[in-house]
């Protein structure tokens, strides 16, 4: 099977700390892969490793079979991985549309001079691009509040926003960490039909990691479990549910329907 | 004892809270339920006095509280702020002695130090780290934490499970349990419907600034229309 | 007003305009703040002398030169600096631009602190207003474009810029790199209006002023920034009769417009022919409304 | 070996006067997040009603001393009101309170200059002009008070912001006014506090620094080498800012004497730059990272 | 000409200068002399007849400031001519706007060559009424190596500062010429105020004499730094020096140093005008006072001889006017719009106080 992304015993320290030690797993493409763990566990320093905010103490990161750990936050990107944050991190002063076309920017490539020229080259490629934001906007269903502030959007739209800004790089692997926080249940269930949704439409594997169990167990196909930095265990949402060092630290034994 | 009269924000052209009433009585807990941008924090910030309401009342004990924020707190009202407020400069225990800010007894500031690192015994290993640092949930368990330091009389929480893992979540709730037998009174605001149904005893459904609902939560929770809503229950 | 007294307000003011409008890219676009700006324009001003007087080269090809070294210079500084956050690097080009006239005070090719004269007076207010309005133009184009937004999302959120894979220090190497050149062209201007150079006149206080303007006239605002310059020029111009009360005048004046309009002249809005538009047609409909109360 | 020590004691006497500058300056950066440009006219000021009480008023120097750091610590909290909190409460960003703090620097170097006049003005002796010699290193008697004071005065307030419940508050408030307030914090206090602290610290710098250097108008310039200082040493930070003014005395007082004092600044600036490149904190600025 | 106003009964001069920023102190002594020569013009009966009235304008001692400043006395003032500025750089940088407007002005105190000489060609409008760096950096060195008989020299100069850079660059090369050797020569930056490390620096090379050619505040700083370090070479200075706050400043620490200066304080002329001054003013008279009122002096002389309010005749009569000032006898030249052959005072201080010594002039 095509695994397209393969994390290789890495570590990450802070000073003494161990956030991340010796984990590895491999996401296969086309599937949505659920972190968990309890708070702490460091599965947030895990994206951060991936995208390149952070550089890892030891190990391997594998993308499409080429090593990313060396590579800049924005080289990560170029090679098609994108996130979204735990806290929201918008273009808080911009539109919801200018946040969109910006992200639009790497599907284009015309070059400074081109757009001090207005030549022809940039007027084709930014018509594209504002075709691209456009349509994008109109999938997420952000087409009414556009011209909107993206700091004021409520929450749930922010949520929502940044989402539509990742995909507007056209990412192979898209990184979601905590996209339901925040979010009441119903929401929560609007929100994995559109996570299912993104991935067939936009052929994506998905990572993502959450603390509402319904979307995890409900749309991952794969999920590994953080414990203190180390990996507790992985394997399907059925397997993971009966583990019981995972409902030991981490569920609890009673049910988790909230 | 906490009592909210036909309150009005705005904020520039929108409003966000259009006459809203509640009322709290001593050793409670009463929560406030509502989709985003219902206007619930809103409401938590009118009563801290962060957000200054255009009309309306809120008397405390039957007085009218106090303009000044930190007026306010004195009074003994303490909010937990949704998301993450925690001092990022400051280390883990300057962040809880922060919560013992206006308090003088020094010796009970010690045990409720130790109180609070028993119920989060992640913070007491994390002591001398910048609270910046900290994971989300340890965030949030600091908040926590500090408010509980500040002894109030009245804790308004907002979202206190927002980002926490379900063992804790449970945890969170226990604590608000032992809150209240402590005689305190809790104003709660939760995304976690079920839960906050089910530990409160009154509660407020919050619509676009608006109660639409209330009532004694052991009935709310059997509501058809609120377990649609708000618990992702289909019919 | 004599039309002579004002041409030389003119003048100036379009000179201080085409630093502005470098470093309005600078800092209201990109969200970077330079105290340095004065040494740009020393550099420009400089090499721009240098090339019409020591190697005859005409006074436009030199003035691309001035601006061109200014920008080559601003590479290097970049390099070094751009990772600093916020007031290290405030304090970084503050550092660079007094290091800048230091140098030039030592120099004495180019006369040392005495200065160079004679330097040909070839600016006039006809070709400022057609570099001012190239300038405005390229800018303009710039904003307008991917790079521009790349830079705006930069001053917002520098980490999801980068998750969005901006190159964020390209950017704002790029972005240091035009202001600085447009300083330099500046600065070549104002070596062959005065026809005198001196590196006193690139203190510190000409680079504040440079910023106050941005700021005055509204960060991420060309229009702000071009109002600004017009103002804040002119300003002092009119408070001369005032001699030494002038200044106290200026700086109250400077606290009062921060603390009235905070978002500085036009807070980040463009004059534009379809924002005017939009500005009527609410203006006819608030009028409608009240008058259907 | 000699000229050796002399510098070195050159170095800390300038030092010395940078730090008691750069205090008060990191003091309002650490909470209020920008570089207060006003810094530099408020010790003028104080340089100048220390000048005029000990002249006119023939008040002895210690009380004129501290009546002149009781005078700028309402006059840093009157530029505070001013200047500063109508921006404050519209949450401006950093560089609107820099633009509206030049403005305030421009407005009282120039007032003075338009009412008292720009002439410089000499403080009487205090202290016997004749220094102290040890081993034929000569240490100023007014020196070695400056050291001394700025030594006592930066001890308390290191120990205020560090040691003390409402020194915690200032470095809480300097995070967030919001949850501080949230805390019971009276947060206009606090920044009451704080600009009457450095207020205090600017006055009394003003007058050492008048009595060394003479008053005129445009003393306030000098502080653009305290606030070099305190980048130097961590913004925000009131140990670094001590130890940044310090280091960049010496250096100064060492490049001028053995490399070339025609280019001191520059070689002071580059290895600003240097320490900036491989620190981008300063020598004790805490990073708060940025986490995702 | 623009700067004809024969129209109405009064007729206008120029000033410009800094009555802000750190030159203040001595552009506000010169507006005020300028305005007090004024005075004394009209109480005479006025220049050909008309009242004269004195615009100035605060340059803040910036040259774009100097040249908005000219530009608008030029076209909407109609000044005749102008008096100032006070500095090189400002001199230099408003000739252009000059020749337009055909209006001259007379510099005091900017003695920068290029202020009237560029490329060995004179500038039309701009003149002066003091002596030239090279001029007065010859004198000091001739002074100290022929008169006082001085071998080891050392300069400590303020590296941004024009005039400072020009006398040091004259001291040192004739100096050197006389036979004399420069043992150290240490730079400072304007603003600083402690100087102990050049002066360390200094004190090692032990010199006879240390040059000190700038202003006067920080003379003071230095002198008394140099003094607490224990330096006693004797210290010496040019027209920065003199001004009675100086003596106030640095008192015991100047004693027995020499200072080339424009004239000499007991001339009678010189005590009448500065008492004058000084009791109009409640405030000591700085030597830019002194050159301000020569500059006057000369305009007048000049429009007397023009016998003409037009500015350029008036610049026309100035390129060849003699007058007698308190800065001594001034003879424009044709060539260089210099007072030539003025000679300097050598001025010691002694006792707390000026004391002339001799006049002293070389080629
Ligand atoms: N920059 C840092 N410096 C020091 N410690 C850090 C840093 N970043 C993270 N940590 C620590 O690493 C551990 C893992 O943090 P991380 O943010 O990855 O947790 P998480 O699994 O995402 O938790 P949560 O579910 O609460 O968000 C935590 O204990 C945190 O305190
Ligand atoms: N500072 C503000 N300026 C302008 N609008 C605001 C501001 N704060 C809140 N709002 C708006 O007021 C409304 C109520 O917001 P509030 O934060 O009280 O909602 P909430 O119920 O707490 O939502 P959430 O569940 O997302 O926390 C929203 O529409 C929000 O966009
Ligand atoms: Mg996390
Ligand atoms: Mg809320």
């Amino acid at each position: 099977m095509d695994k397209i992304l393969k994390i290789k015993n890495i570590t990450k320290q802070f000073g003494g700390l161990t956030a991340v030690g010796n984990v590895d797993f491999e996401v296969e493409k086309g599937s949505i892969f659920g972190l968990i763990g309890p708070n702490g566990a460091g599965k947030t320093t895990i994206f951060n490793l991936i995208t390149g905010i952070y550089k890892i103490t030891d190990g391997e990161m594998l993308f499409e079979d080429k090593r990313i750990d060396n590579l800049q936050p924005f080289q990560v990107a170029e090679c098609g991985i994108t996130r979204t944050f735990q806290n929201i991190r918008l273009f808080k002063k911009l539109t919801t549309y200018e946040n969109i076309l910006t992200a639009c920017h790497n599907n284009s490539n015309y070059s400074l001079v081109d757009s001090i020229m207005r030549n022809k080259k940039f007027k084709t490629e930014e018509s594209e691009l504002i075709k691209q934001a456009d349509e994008l906007i109109k999938i997420m269903g952000l087409w009414d509040r556009k011209d909107d502030i993206a700091g004021n959007l409520p929450y749930g739209l922010q949520r929502r926003l940044e989402i539509g800004r990742a995909l507007a790089l056209k990412p192979k692997l898209l990184l979601l960490d905590e996209p339901a926080a925040g979010m009441n249940p119903e929401e929560t269930i609007q929100l994995m039909h559109l996570i299912k949704e993104i991935r067939d439409r936009f052929d994506l594997t998905v990572v993502v990691i959450e603390h509402h169990m319904d979307l995890i167990m409900g749309i991952c196909d794969n999920i590994l479990v953080l414990n203190f930095g180390r990996k507790l265990a992985q394997g399907t949402p059925r397997e993971i549910q009966e583990n019981s060092s995972v409902v030991e630290a981490y569920l609890g034994k009673e049910d988790t329907s909230c | 004892m906490l009592k909210v009269e036909n309150l009005n924000v705005y904020y520039g052209g929108i409003h966000a809270l259009k006459g809203v009433d509640i009322e709290v009585s001593q050793g409670e807990i009463v929560s406030i339920i509502g989709s985003n941008g219902a206007g619930k924090s809103t409401l938590l910030n009118s009563i801290s006095g962060i957000v200054k309401p255009r009309e309306g009342t809120i008397t405390y004990k039957g007085k009218e509280i106090p303009k000044l924020p930190h007026k306010i707190v004195k009074e003994g009202i303490c909010q937990v702020p949704e998301g993450r407020h925690i001092f990022a400069n400051l280390t883990v225990k300057e962040n809880l002695l922060m919560g013992t800010y206006l308090r003088n007894d020094k010796e009970k500031i010690e045990r409720d130090l130790e109180d609070v690192y028993n119920l989060f015994p992640r913070l007491k290993e994390r002591i001398t780290q910048m609270a910046g640092t900290l994971s989300g949930g340890e965030q949030q368990m600091l908040a926590m934490g500090r408010g509980l330091m500040s002894n109030p009389d009245i804790i308004l929480l907002d979202e206190p499970s927002l980002g926490l893992a379900p063992l804790l979540i449970k945890t969170i709730f226990e604590i608000i349990e032992e809150i209240k037998k402590m005689n305190k009174t809790i104003l709660l605001v939760e995304q976690n419907a079920y839960k906050a149904l089910s530990i409160a005893d009154k509660a407020y459904i919050l619509e676009q600034g608006k109660i639409v609902k209330k009532g004694y939560a052991k009935d709310l929770i059997n509501d058809d229309s609120i377990q649609e809503a708000y618990l992702g229950k289909k019919k | 007003m004599d039309w002579f007294y004002i041409q030389g307000i003119l003048i100036l003011s379009g000179i201080n305009l085409l630093a502005v409008l470098g470093l309005s890219l600078l800092t209201g676009f990109t969200g970077l703040f330079s105290f340095g700006h004065a040494g740009f324009m020393a550099i420009g001003g400089y090499i721009t002398a240098m090339m019409t007087v020591n190697f005859g080269i005409p006074f436009i090809p030199a003035l691309l030169i001035g601006g061109l070294s200014a920008s080559l210079i601003s590479l290097i500084i970049g390099k070094l600096t751009l990772n600093l956050k916020g007031d290290y690097f405030c304090i970084a080009t503050l550092g660079f631009g007094e290091a800048i006239r230091l140098i030039l005070d030592n120099i004495q090719y180019f006369g040392g602190a005495r200065g160079w004269a004679g330097i040909p007076m070839k600016t006039n207010l006809m070709n400022v207003a057609i570099i001012n309005i190239i300038g405005i133009i390229i800018l303009v184009n710039i904003i307008k474009s991917r790079h521009g937004r790349n830079m705006k999302a930069i001053r917002e959120e520098e980490m999801a810029s980068q998750i969005v894979g901006i190159n964020v220090f390209k950017y704002k190497l790029t972005s240091l790199a035009i202001s600085a050149a447009y300083a330099g062209v500046a600065g070549g201007m104002l070596a062959h209006y005065l026809g005198f150079l001196q590196p006193r006149m690139f203190q510190l206080i000409k680079s504040t002023e440079l910023t106050i303007i941005v700021i005055f006239g509204g960060l991420g605002s060309i229009s702000g920034s071009i109002i600004g310059a017009l103002t804040l020029t002119a300003l002092p111009e009119m408070l001369r009769t005032f001699s030494q009360w002038r200044l106290v005048v200026y700086g109250a004046a400077v606290i009062f417009i921060m603390i009235s309009r905070p978002q500085g002249l036009m807070g980040g809005y463009e004059i534009t022919i379809s924002n005017i538009k939009k500005l009527f047609s609410r203006l006819s409909r608030r009028k409608s409304e009240t008058g259907a109360d | 070996m000699n000229s050796f020590l002399q510098q070195i004691i050159n170095g800390l006497s300038i030092g010395s006067v940078y730090a008691l500058m750069a205090v008060g300056y990191s003091l309002v950066y650490s909470i209020m997040n920008f570089s207060n440009f006003a810094h530099g006219g408020v010790i003028m000021i104080g340089a100048y009603i220390g000048f005029f009480l000990m002249t006119i008023l023939n008040l002895p120097f210690f009380i004129s001393f501290l009546l002149a750091g009781v005078g700028t610590a309402i006059l840093a909290v009157s530029v505070e009101k001013v200047a500063y909190s109508p921006l404050r409460k519209r949450n401006a960003p950093f560089l609107y309170f820099i633009i509206s703090a030049m403005g305030a620097s421009i407005f009282l170097e120039n007032i003075v200059v338009a009412t008292i006049g720009p002439t410089f003005r000499t403080y009487p002796a205090v202290f016997s002009s004749t220094p102290i010699n040890i081993g034929g290193i000569s240490i100023g008697r007014l020196d070695l008070t400056m050291f001394i004071i700025s030594a006592i005065s930066l001890s308390i307030l290191i120990y205020i912001i560090e040691k003390t419940k409402t020194g915690m508050a200032i470095r809480a408030t300097s995070y967030s006014i919001k949850a501080s307030t949230l805390m019971g914090v009276d947060t206009n206090r606090i920044i009451f506090i704080v600009f009457a602290l450095g207020g205090f610290l600017a006055g009394i710098a003003g007058v050492l620094f008048g009595m060394k250097y003479t008053v005129y108008p445009q003393i306030g310039f000098i502080t653009m080498k305290s606030f070099i200082a305190a980048v130097f040493g961590g913004l925000g930070s009131l140990p670094g800012a001590v130890i940044g003014s310090i280091l960049l005395g010496i250096i100064e007082t060492l490049t001028s004497g053995y490399i070339s004092s025609q280019y001191r600044d520059l070689i002071a600036f580059a290895l600003l730059i240097f320490v900036l490149v491989v620190k981008p904190t300063g020598i004790m600025g805490k990073s708060t990272e940025d986490k995702a | 000409t623009p700067g004809n106003s024969s129209d109405s009964d009064t007729v206008k001069i120029g000033w410009i200068g800094s009555l802000t920023g750190d030159q203040a102190v001595w552009g506000t002594c010169e507006f005020n002399a300028v305005k007090m020569m004024v005075e004394e013009i009209n109480n005479n009966g006025g220049l050909l007849g008309k009242k004269v009235e004195v615009i100035g304008y605060d340059t803040r001692g910036d040259a774009m400031e100097a040249v908005n400043a000219v530009r608008r006395l030029t076209s909407q003032d109609k000044v005749i001519a102008i008096i100032g500025p006070n500095s090189s750089g400002q001199a230099i940088s408003i000739s252009g706007v000059l020749e337009e407007m055909k209006v001259a002005s007379i510099a005091t105190v900017a003695t920068n060559p290029k202020v009237t000489v560029v490329d060995d060609k004179v500038k039309p409008y701009n003149f002066r009424v003091c002596f030239i760096d090279p001029y007065q950096g010859a004198v000091a060195a001739g002074y100290a190596a022929e008169v006082l008989g001085f071998k080891r020299a050392a300069i400590l100069y303020d590296i941004t500062d024009d005039y400072s850079q020009g006398l040091t660059e004259f001291f040192e090369k004739n100096f050197v010429e006389k036979g004399g050797e420069i043992v150290a020569k240490e730079g400072f930056k304007f603003g600083d105020v402690d100087f102990r490390p050049q002066l360390s620096k200094i004190k090692d090379a032990n010199p006879d004499v240390i040059f000190m050619p700038y202003f006067y505040k920080e003379v003071a700083l230095s002198a008394n730094q140099a003094r607490e370090l224990g330096i006693d070479a004797v210290l010496m200075g040019g027209d920065g020096w003199p001004s009675d706050q100086l003596l106030e400043m640095a008192k015991d620490a100047i004693e027995g140093s020499y200072v080339v200066n424009h004239l000499d304080f007991d001339d009678p002329d010189v005590q009448e005008f500065k008492k004058a001054y000084e009791s109009k003013h409640n405030k000591a008279i700085e030597i830019n006072g002194f050159l301000a009122h020569d500059a006057v002096k000369l305009l007048e002389a000049a429009v007397i001889k023009a016998n003409s309010l037009d500015s350029a005749a008036i610049a026309e009569a100035l390129s060849t006017t003699s007058v007698k000032g308190i800065t001594g006898q001034i003879n424009i030249s044709k060539d260089t719009h210099n007072p030539e052959g003025k000679e300097a005072a050598i001025i010691k201080i002694e006792n707390g106080g000026y004391k002339f010594q001799e006049k002293y002039g070389v080629k």
